[in-house]
C-alpha cells in the first residue's frame, strides 16, 4: 500500500477560479492509500514546496502527485524539491488542471469535476512509479545561433568571449539585420550603425565563432547536448576567400532593375550585390534569379571585370552537419503587409511610407544619402505627418492585436530628427496613446513636444487622400472629439512587426512551441524567459516579442548565459524513461530491432530464468540505455509485452485508462 | 409409459418452459447445441450430441460470487442471491446425463458448492435415449446405457412420436404439468429402437473399448510412465478437450475491478494452462509433459481412487472431436495399456 | 439496447480519452489552454511520450472501460521528436481502425490526428469536432465490457 | 499418396538412422481413419506408425521450436503450406534455420471431417479415398462422396503447390481438384454489409468464442514465450468472457499482432471447436496490409521486414475506409 501525497495548486486565480480546489482535495482525500492532500496558493513557490517537502518528511510519503500547471512548466521544479526531501523524483506526477482544465472550461462545476478526474488518473499512475536513476549523456561543446542580427550577435559574442565554439547562421547575405537598416537609436540617439558595425567586426573576427550567412537550417534532430544540424550553405557564385570585396562587379553589372531588399525597395540594386556598405562578410552575392548570366547564359561581365577572380557561376549549394550542445534562436521580425489597410493608401501613394523606410530615407547610407525627400517628386517635404498604431492594438482583425512596443519611441525619435534636421517642417503624430515605459522615455517623448514642437493629437487618421501635389489626411481629434482635415507631403506610418515568416518553420524543426502570433513561446513566461520549453533550445530578440534595441541585446546575453550553462558541463542527466526488456519472457523475436531508430537494441544469446522459473538459454532483446530516447515504439511493436517503457509503463498508462474511464 | 407426437412438441415445449427456463438440442449457428427455449428456437432431437455439454447449467463459465463495493476508506461486502429459477434439461443424452452425478461427486461433497447445489435441485433433467450413437461415442465403456439413459424423465423418440417416462418425483411431478399433452403407450416400439441401437453400438470402433484396470490402480507406475513424453510431445495445450468436457471441472477465481467496486467471480479453467493454479512463483506443474499428465492422471486415476471407482469420463466423445490435434482420452488409455513399464 | 443508446445519445456527453505526444500534442493542447481556448470536458488526456507508444491494447481498453471516444495526436508526419514514431503510429491505428470498422464498430469512434506544439487553436478545433462526431455516433455499446457502468 | 508415405518413412529412417536429426516430424493414425495426429519420431522402429493421406491438415511447423529451445537438430515433412509457417517461425527467431531438415511433400487437398459429417454421416467404420471418390464405410451403411466437395475451405484457396522452404522434396508437386475458394471472398462480403450487419455477424461468431486457445496454440505467427493474455501482469488475461467484450479483446488484439505476420495457413479456423471462421479477420488484416503498404504475404521469406515494423514516408493517412484505400 503506498501513501501518496496529493497537493492542489490554486494557481492565484489561474485555477481556483474555475476549480474548487478544496473540493479536490477531499475527494482525493476518499482514495484508499492518499496519505495527505493540501491546496496551497501558489505550489511553485518556495511556500508550496516546503508544504510538500515537509509532508513527505512527516507523512513518510511514497509517492506525490502535484495538481497544478502543465508538467511542461514545473515538473522539475516539483520533482527537484521531492528529491531534496528524500523522495525519488520520478515518483512524483503531474495532474496538468491549468492549461488541460481551468483555462479551457468556465464552469466552476465542471473544471472541479474535471480536475478530480485528473487528479484520479494521475494517482492511478503514480501507484505503478518505479524510483529512476538518471543516466548521463555527453555535452557538443558548440552551439547555434539561428539569426545574425543583433539579437544574434551579441548572444554568439557572449557564448565566444567565454571560450565556447559558437555558429551564426543567417539567411541574408550579411550579418546585421533590422539594427544595420536603422539610423539612429532612441532615446540617445546615436547612429546605429555606429555601435553595431563594431560588433559585427569583433564577431566576424572572434576564433570561436563561425558565420554561415546566405545560409538556412535544413534539418535538426538529437536533443539536448547532442542536437545535429544540417545546415544549406546557398551558393554565393563568388568565392569568399578570393574576394576582396571591392565592388567593381556590381558596379558593373547590367542587370541592376531589382529592388533593394536593404533600402525597403526604395532603389534598386544589381543582380550581383554586396547588401551594404559596412556588410560582413564584405562578399558579394549573385541573386541568380534576376542575373543575366544564370537567366540567358549570357552575359559573364562579373567575372570579367573581377580582378581577383571570384566569380563561380558553377558554384553548388552546400550542406553542412555539425552537432551542438544549445542552440539559440533569434530569427528576428519585419514589419507586416499594409495592403489590408487601404486608408493610408500605401499601395497608391509613394509619399505614404512605413518608418522603416523613413529610416532609409534618413539614413545618410540609404538611398537619398540621408536628404529627408518625397519619393514621388523628390520635394523635401514641408509637412510630415506620423500614424502610429498602424496594425497594432487591432481589433479589426486586419492587424495584430498586441501593442509593438517600439512605435511610440521611434516615432518619437523620427519625428525629432525631423524638427531637428528640417525646422522650417511642420510634423504631426496621430496616437492612441503614447506609451513611455523606459529609462529616459517619457524625458525623450517630452522633448519631441516641448522643445522641437511636435504637434501630437490624440486620434485616429480615417482616410488618406492624394490631393494634386499633395495628401489629405482625415482624423479625428479625440480630446476636442472633431473631424480635422490636415494637407500633408509625407505620411509615416508606424507600421506592426510581426515574427519573421521561418518562426513557425524552425518552431516544428525544433519542438519549440510559437504563440497564436508565432512569437516563440517561453518554457515560463515569468520565470524561464529565454528559454523555449524545449531543453536546449534558448530565445533570443523580437523573435519572442517585440522589444528594443537596449532588451533584445540583454536578452541576448541572458540567453548566452543559460548556454553556457550547459555547455559548461561535461555531462548532462538523461532522461531515465527509456525502454527495458523484461528478459523472462522475452521471446527474442527482436521486431523491436526493427523499429528502434536509434540502434539502441540488439539480440542476444543470455542465460535467463523463463516463466516456468527455469534456466534456459536463449537470444533476447537487450536495450542500451545510453542510446534508448524512450519513444517507446518497441513497447507497441513487442507482442508479448516483454518491452516496456520506464515512466509510461503499461501498468501506468492502463491505470490512468482505467481511472479516467 | 406415455408418449407425445410431434404435433404436439410446440405445446410441450411451450408448456415446460411456462415450469422454468427450458434448454434443450436446438440448432445454433449451424451447429446443434443446448439453447433456451423460445417459440423460434429451431429444435433437434435428432442430433446424436450437442457441441458443448450442458455442464455449465449447473457450472457456468463464468459465475459472480461475490461484490465487494468500496465507498472511499470504506469496505461493504455483497453476497450474490443464489439461482432460484427453475429450469428443464430437455433431451439430455446419456453420457451427459451420467457427466451430472460426476460433477455431483465434486460440487456437492463437503464442503458443499451453494450455487451448484441449487441449480442442481432448480433442474429437472428429462433425458434422450439415443438412437444414432457415432463413431465416437465410448459411453459403454463406463457402463452407461445410451439407450436408456435415465434421468428424472427418460424419452425415446421413435420416429415421429417422443415416448416418456418419469422416474423421479421430480420428473413425476414435472409429468403431472403436461400430462394433458401425453398420451398411454406400450413400450414396444421403445424396445425394438433400443435393440437396434444397441446392434449398431456393437459395431461401432470403439464398441469393446475398455479402460485395463491396471491404469486405475497403478498410480505410481502410470504416472512414471515414459509414454506420456511422447504423447504429450504434440499437445498444444490449448484447452478445447477440457471445456467441450462434461465432466471436467477446474475453475479460477477472480477479480474484476471497476472504479469503487469489485465483483469477484469464477470461471472455467484448465489444468492444460500454463497460468493454472499459478502460485507464489508459477503453475508447479512447469513442463507440458506434466500438465497433459495431470488432466488424464485425475481422470483415470485419481478419480476413480476418490470415488469409488468412477472414472472422470463418461464417454461422450467431444474431445476425440474437437482436439486440434486428435489427442485424446481413448488414444491415452490405449497408450497407457499398451505400456511396457505400467 | 443498440437502438435505445442511440436515442439516448441526443442528451449525452461523450467520454473521450485523448493520447497526446509530448511533444507537439500536448505541447498543443497547453497551447489551447493559454489561448483560452475551450474544448469539451470529458476529453481527458493521457501523456505519452510518442504517439507510437500508444499500444492499442490501450485503445480497445479504454472502449471496454467504456470511453465513447479515442483519439490519438502526435507531431506531424516528418516532424517526429524521434524522427520516425509517428510513421508508425500511422501504420499501426490505419491497420486497427479498418479492423475496427470491419468488425462494426461505427467508423468515427477512433481518430488519429497531427497536432504541432504551436497549433493550440487546431488541438481545441480538433477536439470539439471530435467530441460532435462522438456525440452524433451515440453511445459505445459495442465495445464496451457491459460490467463497466459509467 | 500412398506413394508418398513410402517416400517419407524411408527419408525418416535414413535421417534417423544417420543420427541426422533428434526427431521427424510427421503424423500418426488414430482410432478412426480420419484422425491422424502429429507425432515426432524418434526412433527407427516407430516409423511403420508414419501415415500420410487426405487426413493430415495439421500444421507441424511450430513443432520445431522445441528443438530449438533443445538445440537439437530436427527434420519436418511440411505440405507447401506449411513451409510459409516454417519461414515465419525462422523470422521470429523461434526456429534456427541451421537445425531444421524441411522436406517438402506435395498435397492434393485435405478432407474436413467435419464436412463429412454435414452430409449426415455417422458411425463411420472406415474410409477409403480413391482418388476423386471417397468411399465411407458406416454402420448404418456405405456411402459415396465427392473428395472436390469435402475439401477444407483453406484448402480450396490453396496458395500453390510451391515450397517456401525445403532442403529436399518428395514425389511429383499436386494440385488441389476443386471449385477454387477466393480467399477474399468471406472478407468481401462483410466489407459489403453495414456496420450495424457486421457488428450482429461478428456478435454471433464471437459469442461462440470459449477461450479455450486453440487458434492461438496452433497459430505458427503466436510463438511468444509467454502470450500476453497468459500474463496476470498484462492486465488483460481475462478468462472470463462474461460478454462479448473480452472475447473482441482476444481476438483484435490477436489478429493485431499476427497482422503482417499472419502466413494464411487457415489452421485457427480449422481448430475452432466452436467453429468460428477467424481466418477471417486474418485475411482482413493481410489483405489492407496488402492494399496500403503494397503486396505482401508473410511466410514468403524469412528475412523481409514485416508491414507494421516498417513505413513510408508518403504512407495513407490513418481514416476509416472499408475498402482500405481511400
Amino acid at each position: 500500500m503506498q501513501k501518496i501525497g496529493v497537493f492542489v495548486c490554486w494557481c492565484g486565480s489561474n485555477i481556483a477560479a474555475t476549480v474548487d480546489v478544496a473540493k479536490v482535495v477531499e475527494s482525493v482525500k476518499a482514495i484508499p492509500d492518499v496519505a495527505f492532500a493540501a491546496d496551497y496558493r501558489y505550489m511553485c513557490s518556495e511556500g508550496g514546496q516546503e508544504l510538500m517537502q515537509k509532508a513527505i518528511r512527516e507523512q513518510g510519503l511514497t509517492r506525490v502527485v502535484v495538481c497544478a500547471c502543465s508538467p511542461r512548466m514545473h515538473e522539475a521544479t516539483f520533482r527537484k524539491a521531492a528529491e531534496a526531501a528524500g523522495l525519488n523524483p520520478f515518483l512524483l506526477e503531474i495532474a496538468n488542471i491549468r492549461e488541460q482544465c481551468s483555462w479551457v472550461h468556465k464552469d466552476k462545476e465542471v473544471g472541479t469535476e474535471k480536475a478530480i478526474a485528473l487528479a484520479k488518473a494521475a494517482i492511478a499512475k503514480v501507484r505503478f512509479n518505479a524510483p529512476l536513476q538518471a543516466g548521463q549523456s555527453d555535452v557538443e561543446k558548440r552551439a547555434l545561433v539561428i539569426g545574425g542580427g543583433i539579437a544574434g550577435i551579441q548572444t554568439a559574442l557572449d557564448i565566444a568571449e567565454a571560450g565556447y565554439k559558437v555558429d551564426i547562421v543567417e539567411q541574408k547575405p550579411s550579418i546585421g539585420g533590422r539594427m544595420s537598416q536603422l539610423d539612429k537609436t532612441f532615446p540617445t540617439l546615436d547612429c546605429s550603425a555606429c555601435i553595431l558595425t563594431p560588433k559585427m567586426v569583433d564577431v566576424a573576427a572572434h576564433p570561436n565563432v563561425t558565420i554561415y550567412t546566405y545560409s538556412e537550417i535544413e534539418k535538426v534532430s538529437g536533443y539536448v547536448g547532442q542536437f545535429e544540424v544540417d545546415i544549406r550553405k546557398r551558393a554565393r557564385s563568388v568565392k569568399a576567400e578570393l574576394c576582396t570585396g571591392c565592388g567593381v562587379c556590381q558596379d558593373k553589372c547590367p542587370s541592376n532593375k531589382t529592388p533593394n531588399e536593404f533600402n525597403q525597395g526604395l532603389d534598386n540594386r544589381s543582380a550581383i550585390y554586396i547588401t551594404f556598405a559596412q556588410a560582413v562578410p564584405k562578399v558579394p552575392v549573385i541573386d541568380r534569379d534576376h542575373c543575366i548570366k544564370f537567366q540567358t547564359g549570357k552575359c559573364g561581365i562579373c567575372a570579367k571585370v573581377c580582378p581577383s577572380n571570384a566569380i563561380d557561376y558553377t558554384q553548388e549549394d552546400e550542406i553542412i552537419t555539425q552537432k551542438y550542445g544549445a542552440i539559440v534562436l533569434a530569427t528576428g521580425f519585419e514589419t507586416i503587409d499594409l495592403s489590408k489597410f487601404g486608408e493610408y493608401q500605401y499601395d497608391k501613394c509613394k509619399d505614404v511610407i512605413t518608418s522603416l523606410e523613413f529610416e532609409r530615407l534618413t539614413n545618410a547610407a540609404g538611398p537619398t544619402e540621408g536628404h529627408l525627400q518625397r519619393m514621388s517628386d523628390g520635394k523635401q517635404p514641408k509637412r510630415v505627418i506620423f500614424v502610429s498604431c498602424v496594425g497594432s492594438r487591432d481589433v479589426t482583425g486586419r492587424g495584430k492585436e498586441y501593442c509593438s512596443k517600439i512605435c511610440c519611441m521611434y516615432t518619437a525619435k523620427q519625428a525629432m530628427l525631423t524638427r531637428e534636421k528640417y525646422p522650417d517642417t511642420d510634423v504631426t503624430v496621430f496616437y492612441i496613446d503614447v506609451r513611455t515605459p523606459g529609462k529616459g522615455f517619457d524625458e525623450f517623448y517630452r522633448r519631441a513636444v516641448e522643445e522641437y514642437n511636435v504637434h501630437y493629437i490624440k486620434g485616429q487618421v480615417g482616410k488618406i487622400l492624394e490631393q494634386g501635389d499633395h495628401l489629405k489626411v482625415y482624423a479625428s481629434d479625440a480630446l476636442s472629439n472633431t473631424h480635422i482635415a490636415l494637407d500633408a507631403d509625407m505620411v509615416v506610418l508606424a507600421t506592426a512587426i510581426q515574427p519573421s515568416p521561418d518562426a513557425k518553420k524552425m518552431a516544428t524543426m525544433l519542438t519549440a512551441s510559437i504563440d497564436n502570433n508565432n512569437f516563440y513561446t517561453e518554457a515560463h513566461a515569468k520565470l524561464r524567459p529565454v528559454e523555449s520549453p524545449t531543453a536546449g533550445v534558448f530565445l533570443s530578440g523580437m523573435c519572442q516579442g517585440p522589444k528594443d534595441v537596449p532588451e533584445t541585446v540583454s536578452q541576448a546575453g541572458a540567453a548566452a548565459v543559460k548556454v553556457l550553462g550547459i555547455l559548461s558541463k561535461d555531462k548532462l542527466a538523461t532522461n531515465p524513461c527509456v525502454a527495458y526488456c523484461n528478459e523472462r519472457i522475452c521471446s527474442g523475436c527482436l521486431a523491436c530491432v526493427n523499429v528502434c531508430h536509434y540502434g539502441a537494441i540488439t539480440g542476444e544469446e543470455k542465460t535467463v530464468i523463463n516463466i516456468n522459473g527455469k534456466r534456459e538459454q536463449r537470444v533476447v532483446a537487450v536495450v542500451n540505455v545510453a542510446l534508448c530516447q524512450g519513444c517507446g515504439a518497441c513497447t507497441v511493436t513487442c507482442p508479448c509485452g516483454a518491452m516496456d517503457l520506464n515512466g509510461f509503463s503499461n501498468k501506468q498508462i492502463t491505470a490512468e485508462v482505467d481511472a479516467i474511464c | 409409459m406415455l408418449k407425445i407426437n410431434k404435433a404436439k412438441w410446440p405445446e410441450l415445449f411451450a408448456e415446460l418452459s411456462d415450469q422454468g427456463t427450458l434448454y434443450l438440442p436446438a440448432d445454433v449457428k449451424d451447429k446443434v447445441d443446448f439453447a433456451v427455449w423460445n417459440d423460434s428456437t429451431v429444435v433437434d432431437l435428432e442430433a446424436t450430441q450437442t457441441a458443448k455439454s450442458l455442464k455449465n447449467i449447473f457450472f457456468p463459465q463464468i459465475e459472480n460470487l461475490v461484490d465487494f463495493k468500496t465507498d472511499g476508506l470504506k469496505l461493504s461486502v455483497e453476497q450474490r442471491m443464489l439461482p432460484e429459477k427453475d429450469t428443464i434439461a430437455f433431451g439430455v443424452r446419456g453420457c451427459d446425463v451420467r457427466s451430472f452425478e460426476v460433477l455431483d461427486k465434486v460440487f456437492l461433497k463437503d464442503p458443499v458448492d451453494k450455487f451448484y447445489e441449487a441449480r442442481r435441485e432448480h433442474c429437472t433433467i428429462v433425458a434422450l435415449a439415443c438412437s444414432a450413437p457415432d463413431e465416437t461415442c465410448f459411453c459403454g465403456t463406463f457402463g452407461i446405457d445410451a439407450t436408456n439413459p435415465g434421468g428424472d424423465i427418460t424419452t425415446w423418440l421413435v420416429g415421429e412420436d417422443l415416448f416418456w417416462q418419469a422416474n423421479t418425483d421430480k420428473g413425476r411431478a414435472l409429468t403431472e404439468k403436461v400430462k394433458n399433452l401425453l398420451v398411454e403407450a406400450d413400450g414396444a416400439e421403445v424396445a425394438s429402437q433400443q435393440k437396434a441401437t444397441k446392434e449398431i453400438l456393437a459395431k461401432l470402433p470403439l464398441a469393446d473399448f475398455e479402460i485395463a484396470p491396471k491404469i486405475p490402480t497403478g498410480q505410481e507406475k502410470v504416472f512414471n510412465s515414459t509414454v506420456w513424453e511422447q504423447l504429450s510431445s504434440t499437445c498444444l495445450s490449448c484447452c478445447a478437450c477440457t471445456y467441450v468436457c462434461p465432466t471436467c471441472h477446474c475453475y479460477d477465481v477472480r477479480d474484476f475491478e471497476v472504479d469503487n467496486k469489485i465483483e469477484r467471480f469464477r470461471c472455467w479453467d484448465s489444468c492444460m494452462n500454463r497460468d493454472f493454479t499459478k502460485m507464489a512463483a508459477v503453475n508447479p506443474r512447469v513442463s507440458r509433459l506434466e500438465r497433459f499428465r495431470q488432466r488424464y492422471m485425475h481422470k483415470l486415476v485419481y478419480f476413480p481412487e476418490n470415488n469409488e471407482g468412477t472414472f472422470a469420463c463418461v464417454g461422450c466423445g467431444r474431445c476425440l472431436q474437437k482436439c486440434p490435434v486428435n489427442l485424446n482420452i481413448v488414444k491415452v488409455a490405449k497408450a497407457l495399456e499398451a505400456a511396457k513399464d505400467v | 439496447m443498440l437502438e435505445s443508446a442511440a436515442c439516448e445519445s441526443k442528451n449525452y456527453e461523450p467520454l473521450i480519452v485523448a493520447f497526446c505526444c509530448n511533444w507537439c500534442s500536448y505541447a498543443g493542447a497547453d497551447g489551447a489552454g493559454t489561448a483560452r481556448k475551450g474544448y469539451p470536458a470529458n476529453i481527458k488526456i493521457i501523456k505519452v511520450p510518442c504517439s507510437c507508444r500508444v499500444n492499442p491494447l490501450f485503445v480497445l481498453r479504454a472502449f471496454l472501460r467504456g470511453a465513447d471516444g479515442v483519439i490519438i495526436c502526435g507531431c506531424h508526419p516528418g516532424d517526429c521528436h524521434y524522427t520516425s514514431g509517428n510513421y508508425y503510429t500511422r501504420r499501426r491505428m490505419k491497420v486497427l481502425m479498418n479492423m475496427l470498422s470491419f468488425l462494426g464498430i461505427e467508423e468515427g469512434r477512433m481518430r488519429v490526428d497531427w497536432v504541432s506544439a504551436a497549433e493550440g487553436n487546431k488541438f481545441a478545433e480538433i477536439m470539439n469536432s471530435f467530441a460532435q462526431t462522438i456525440k452524433d455516433l451515440g453511445e459505445n455499446v459495442k465495445l464496451r465490457d457491459l460490467r463497466c457502468k459509467k | 499418396m500412398q506413394k508418398i508415405a513410402e517416400l517419407m518413412r524411408k527419408e525418416a529412417e535414413s535421417l534417423l538412422k544417420e543420427k541426422k536429426v533428434a526427431a521427424v516430424l510427421a503424423w500418426q493414425p488414430g482410432e478412426f481413419y480420419y484422425d491422424n495426429s502429429p507425432r515426432s519420431f524418434t526412433g527407427v522402429e516407430q516409423l511403420d506408425e508414419l501415415v500420410y493421406n487426405e487426413f493430415c491438415p495439421a500444421n507441424l511447423s511450430k513443432y520445431l521450436m522445441k528443438g530449438t529451445k533443445k538445440n537439437e537438430n530436427m527434420a519436418i515433412f511440411a505440405k507447401p503450406c506449411d513451409t510459409y509457417g516454417i519461414n515465419q517461425l525462422i523470422k521470429d527467431h523461434r526456429v534456427k534455420r541451421e537445425l531444421i531438415t524441411v522436406i517438402g511433400i506435395p498435397c492434393s487437398g485435405m478432407i474436413d471431417i467435419k464436412k463429412i459429417k454435414a452430409q449426415g454421416v455417422k458411425g463411420i467404420i472406415s474410409i477409403a479415398v480413391n482418388g476423386e471418390e471417397v468411399v465411407v464405410n458406416t454402420a448404418y451403411g456405405e456411402k459415396k462422396l465427392q473428395k472436390a466437395e469435402l475439401l477444407f475451405d483453406k484448402c480450396r484457396s490453396c496458395k500453390g503447390s510451391d515450397y517456401m522452404i525445403a532442403d529436399k522434396e518428395l514425389g511429383e508437386k499436386m494440385e488441389v481438384k476443386c471449385e477454387k475458394l477466393d480467399p477474399l471472398a468471406g472478407v468481401e462480403k462483410l466489407e459489403a454489409m453495414n456496420s450495424q450487419e457486421r457488428f450482429a455477424f461478428w456478435q454471433a461468431e464471437l459469442s461462440k468464442c470459449i477461450r479455450c486457445n486453440a487458434c492461438r496454440d496452433i497459430c505458427p505467427a503466436c510463438s511468444c514465450e509467454q502470450c500476453i493474455f497468459d500474463n496476470q501482469e498484462a492486465a488483460v488475461a481475462g478468462k472470463a468472457s462474461a460478454n462479448s467484450a473480452e472475447e473482441q479483446m482476444f481476438h483484435i488484439i490477436r489478429a493485431y499482432h499476427v497482422a503482417g505476420r499472419c502466413v494464411g495457413c487457415g489452421e485457427c479456423a480449422r481448430v475452432c471447436p466452436q467453429g468460428i471462421n477467424l481466418s477471417l479477420l486474418n485475411t482482413k488484416f493481410s489483405n489492407d496490409i496488402s492494399l496500403f503498404y503494397g503486396k505482401f504475404q508473410a511466410g514468403e521469406d524469412s528475412e523481409s521486414k514485416a508491414p507494421l515494423v516498417d513505413y513510408e514516408l508518403d504512407d495513407v493517412e490513418p481514416t476509416i475506409s472499408a475498402k482500405g484505400v481511400r
